[in-house]
């Protein structure tokens, strides 16, 4: 099986944020993602969970965004803005997909 | 007097004042009682769809008349004002930034639909009628607050980004408005048939609903106090109390001013009083990210609801009681 | 002509059509309104338990008898043989490749149960009766449709692994089939006693929740045909409203050969009608992954399904009566 | 032995019954019939809302007895010997390490209040009735039988790190117990006036969604089972036969002891002969993970709340009647 | 504490694939795995979310599965011939792990 | 674009014993954390499921936590105990993230 270099770019952020981010992603050019609910945290700003909550304030989704290493610098430019006012982490792992053509 | 001692008390051993302290004590007795967010979502979804859809209903075979338009500018009008005397008390009261207190003053120029939803059962209770229409009123008063807000904001941090268009386009059409209009319309449009169509569905099971609609937000208003100790000060809950009075008090002379009855009365001092925390918390996270989010959740769902539910409502009730008259 | 409008206006200012239109229109707005998936699934599940058990308990204490039989029979050939009109009609009206032409073809020879459902509250309201049976011919028309377009994108598609034996337990045995004839059954056994017990639970609170899920399968509409601009052309749109007609067309003949009387014949012209979106969908992304799901959801919800909900069924009902008679 | 197979019958064509065994086959099909865990957790807190708002309000009104006190006195009792007399059970008729018989014992010793749930229908069913407060005895029998387990291992095992704080706060604070209390407590406040307010959304629908929730009761079980081939003997599979019958016997001695009416007997002996699968397993793996959760889950779930439902719960209505009279 | 060289094998696939694919992993003698919830995602054939959604053909979930660097290359030849015709991605990324008897 | 390691710690833990592996990731001082619902799995005390499940005692939470490199070793030994009795398993994955200053 041959495999390719990728990043594996990881956003936690706040839910209500989600679309305005993966609105960047897209017109950063990446080709795909995944949303994964998370139900609850903690950081500097305290503990959360989403239990009984009908309140969209609070709540972070973690984006899954697997992208060639050639896109990864663009890709963080596009979203930084947004990651230095609003609460969330980034994270960029080294891994290997199976189709580069995808990503 | 003592038809306010009566009527707190019996408010008090009501059974939706009680599922809402019962969720509030366990949840500080750390139980680990809990609602799915899918659950807790959906009951508030059952709850919009029925009390819009009623409102609306009750309404059909009468035309729009006068105090209908007024009571609806009233509501704009209270909503977009509300937060400027919200923001003077809290720099009066507080030692909170300017930015902490315009989000805060959002949320009280805002309204709680739960809070409206408890009070007019409640008037229910009490044999006490009230104007279909009110929804209506409800509903035009949860986004003109969020627009003065971040017009205060806007003049103190030149950075703020404020009211983009796709915000004011989330604002407007966010998903509790827009559940609570269009059911009241359908009900309008549908009247006394539709009505008697959906009846069993959105009546009798209403209050059940609703007891455990407040269980639940007993557990999560417990929490957040929980989780947010230190994050109010003591000035600040005093605000959380005196803001639903002052409120209150403006709304009952909007309502004399318009020549509302009683019931109507009740529930516009009720909006007034009350404090948003679906929409106007997630508006701040958007446009005012810099605003601490512990301080107008905890004021709002942790003081004021609770303070409303348990104290306010029947105050209001009985000082309007005193003044128009039963 | 005038009944055919008269019905027509009715039925858009029903409910039930009204809630579907809010979703759809705010879904298009692109509103934030929405069900969390785990109420929506609970609410189809609680749509099937009460249509099951209400069909069934209805034919309690009745034998079984020829009309049931060909009823079923006619449901089973239709399913198996609408597939190839809806083949052909894509063929000609559009250029679909074939293996996306006959995964459409699958869902138009199969069923939607909210059509069903949401005709048959449209019957009651008219006062039309018709047999509980009829919940049983709608589960035989799942599957056949599948097994049909398997067979043809087969015969184009050497490489297909088409129906393994997993696949074909999966449709026989999917949830909703399952449950629908389940509780089918356990209405058929306890009868009228068992339907006394939990009629409070499946009778009066049933339309009021079909309210709500059609408002959510607006909005899950609405959002679909949003996200899937440009996978379908016009010319698809013209197939999604013609095959429902001719469906139905079809399926009145087989109720007049076996001599339906009106309610059941309304409700088999609107199984024949109606496109499935959610057993057919999974069937397809297993066995045809070539195929482009984008059209066939488009298709079934976007298109037909309100189609069938706004025009559809007033039009069936109107020609049935005209056909067969009051 | 005429009553007890008409009452067996009755009760194996029971709606709710025939639900519980068709989630059970079906799963056992691999059918992908399956309800959300929010839709199950929203049932079950619906349940446990009701039947202990309800039992409150039926006790409203009357002081606190003797046979109140007594009642639950046995009910602590039971809890805390029961565990004892499984153990040893387990130990001589299966091979089971003693950890893990001691786990499965704290199950028997605890209650399935679903158990208890279709029982007190069934006694609705065929018109006996029973004291409100056997839900408060119901609560009481939860967290004993933990403690009498932890002992016993705690003797085999040094290194066992036993019951701390934290897990005792959890223990008895844990979500279901404290909803059923509080709910209890509530409708004992508000007696008759709270149960009319919110009696169509906990009365009416009741035996329905009760329906519905065994019906995933026995998917769960179902699939338990199939997943947990090979973990319970043959052995084991007869103390989950044996042990209820036990249980049973002790819980109608305690009755007869204080002299409980008819009703309030059956639910102390289907108390006694019911084993836990909530609380208890929560407990077990938190305090005891070397203990295998195949062997309790499958056991409590799998073998002795199906055999209760469907043999155990008429065996001991028909027990109570030949002992006590009619 | 002493760790072991491990791969993170991450495989997002449409749902309604989810339990043939986990067959394939057991097939291939892995040890274990856990499935995520994904909520919504983006990529070549549009853009999707769970929310309100009853069909089952819509959907994708996230397989995490942890496996000795040895047993890597049987457990892609397992899956690829289903990640050939399904969409889905597939991503592997060196980690450590603490017990490596259990992988 | 800066970027400093870290290190991507992902422990899947029963559920039931979410909450006192938080509470150790605290006292270990980590600075933050996300939990991720999980839904299924497999592993050797078989397969399991969270659908129709109102049991606390089956099903896992995944917990992800971002540290920096030289907290590591104080985070592993913090949750190691817990670990050793209660199912579960850890992978540590060196990634990068954006501020230095959060972790
Ligand atoms: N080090 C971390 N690792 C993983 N998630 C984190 C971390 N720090 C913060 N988070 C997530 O981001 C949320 C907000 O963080 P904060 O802004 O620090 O309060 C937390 O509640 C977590 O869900
Ligand atoms: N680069 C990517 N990173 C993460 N997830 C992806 C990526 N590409 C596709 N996906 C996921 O796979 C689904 C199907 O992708 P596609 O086949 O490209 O439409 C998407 O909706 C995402 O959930
Ligand atoms: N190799 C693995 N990769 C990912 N998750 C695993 C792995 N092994 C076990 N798990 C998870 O941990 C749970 C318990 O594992 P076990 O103790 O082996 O039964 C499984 O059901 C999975 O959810
Ligand atoms: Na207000
Ligand atoms: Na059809
Ligand atoms: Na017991």
């Amino acid at each position: 099986m041959e495999m390719h270099e990728a990043k594996r770019v990881e956003i936690i952020i706040e839910k209500i944020m989600e679309n305005r981010l993966t609105d960047l992603l897209i017109e950063a050019g990446v080709k795909g993602f995944s949303v994964l609910p998370v139900s609850g945290g903690s950081g500097s700003s305290g503990h959360w969970s989403r239990e009984g909550q009908i309140s969209r304030a609070q709540g972070m989704s973690a984006v899954v965004c697997l992208v060639k290493p050639e896109r990864l610098e663009k890709t963080l430019d596009a979203i930084f803005p947004m990651l230095d006012r609003h609460i969330g982490v980034v994270s960029v792992t080294d891994t290997k997909v199976m189709r580069a053509e995808l990503f | 007097m003592e038809q306010l001692f009566s009527l707190a008390q019996q408010n008090l051993l009501s059974p939706i004042i009680l599922f809402f302290a019962l969720g509030f004590s366990v949840a500080i007795a750390k139980s680990d009682l809990n609602f799915p967010e899918a659950i807790a979502k959906g009951m508030s979804l059952y709850l919009l769809f029925a009390i819009g859809f009623k409102g609306g209903a009750s309404l059909s075979g009468y035309g729009i008349d006068l105090q209908l338009i007024l009571s609806l500018l009233s509501g704009i009008i209270l909503s977009a004002t509300l937060p400027f005397l919200a923001f003077v008390l809290l720099r009066i009261l507080t030692k909170m930034s300017a930015i902490d207190a315009a989000a805060v003053a959002a949320h009280y120029g805002s309204i709680s639909i739960v809070t409206f939803v408890a009070a007019s059962s409640i008037l229910e209770i009490q044999g006490i009628s009230y104007d279909g229409y009110m929804v209506a009123v409800a509903a035009t008063m949860e986004a003109p607050a969020i627009i003065s807000a971040l017009w205060l904001i806007s003049r103190k941090n030149k950075a703020s980004k404020g009211l983009d268009g796709e915000l004011m386009r989330e604002i407007l059409l966010n998903g509790s408005i827009v559940l609570l209009i269009g059911s009241f319309f359908i009900g309008l449009i549908t009247g006394k048939d539709g009505l008697s169509e959906i009846s069993p569905f959105i009546s009798a099971p209403f209050k059940g609903v609703l007891c455990l609609f407040l269980l639940d937000m007993g557990l999560v208003a417990g929490r957040g106090l929980m989780n947010a100790k230190g994050a109010v000060s003591g000035r600040s809950v005093l605000f959380g109390v005196l803001m639903p009075l002052a409120g209150a008090t403006i709304g009952l002379i909007f309502a004399l001013v318009i020549g509302l009855p009683l019931g109507s009365t009740v529930l516009l001092m009720v909006l007034s009083a009350s404090a948003s925390y679906i929409a106007v918390p997630a508006a701040m996270r958007v446009a005012v990210p810099e605003a601490n989010p512990a301080i107008y959740l905890t004021l709002s769902l942790g003081v004021t609801f609770p303070f409303n539910l348990t104290v306010g409502i029947p105050l209001y009730v009985t000082i309007a009681t005193a003044v128009i008259g039963a």
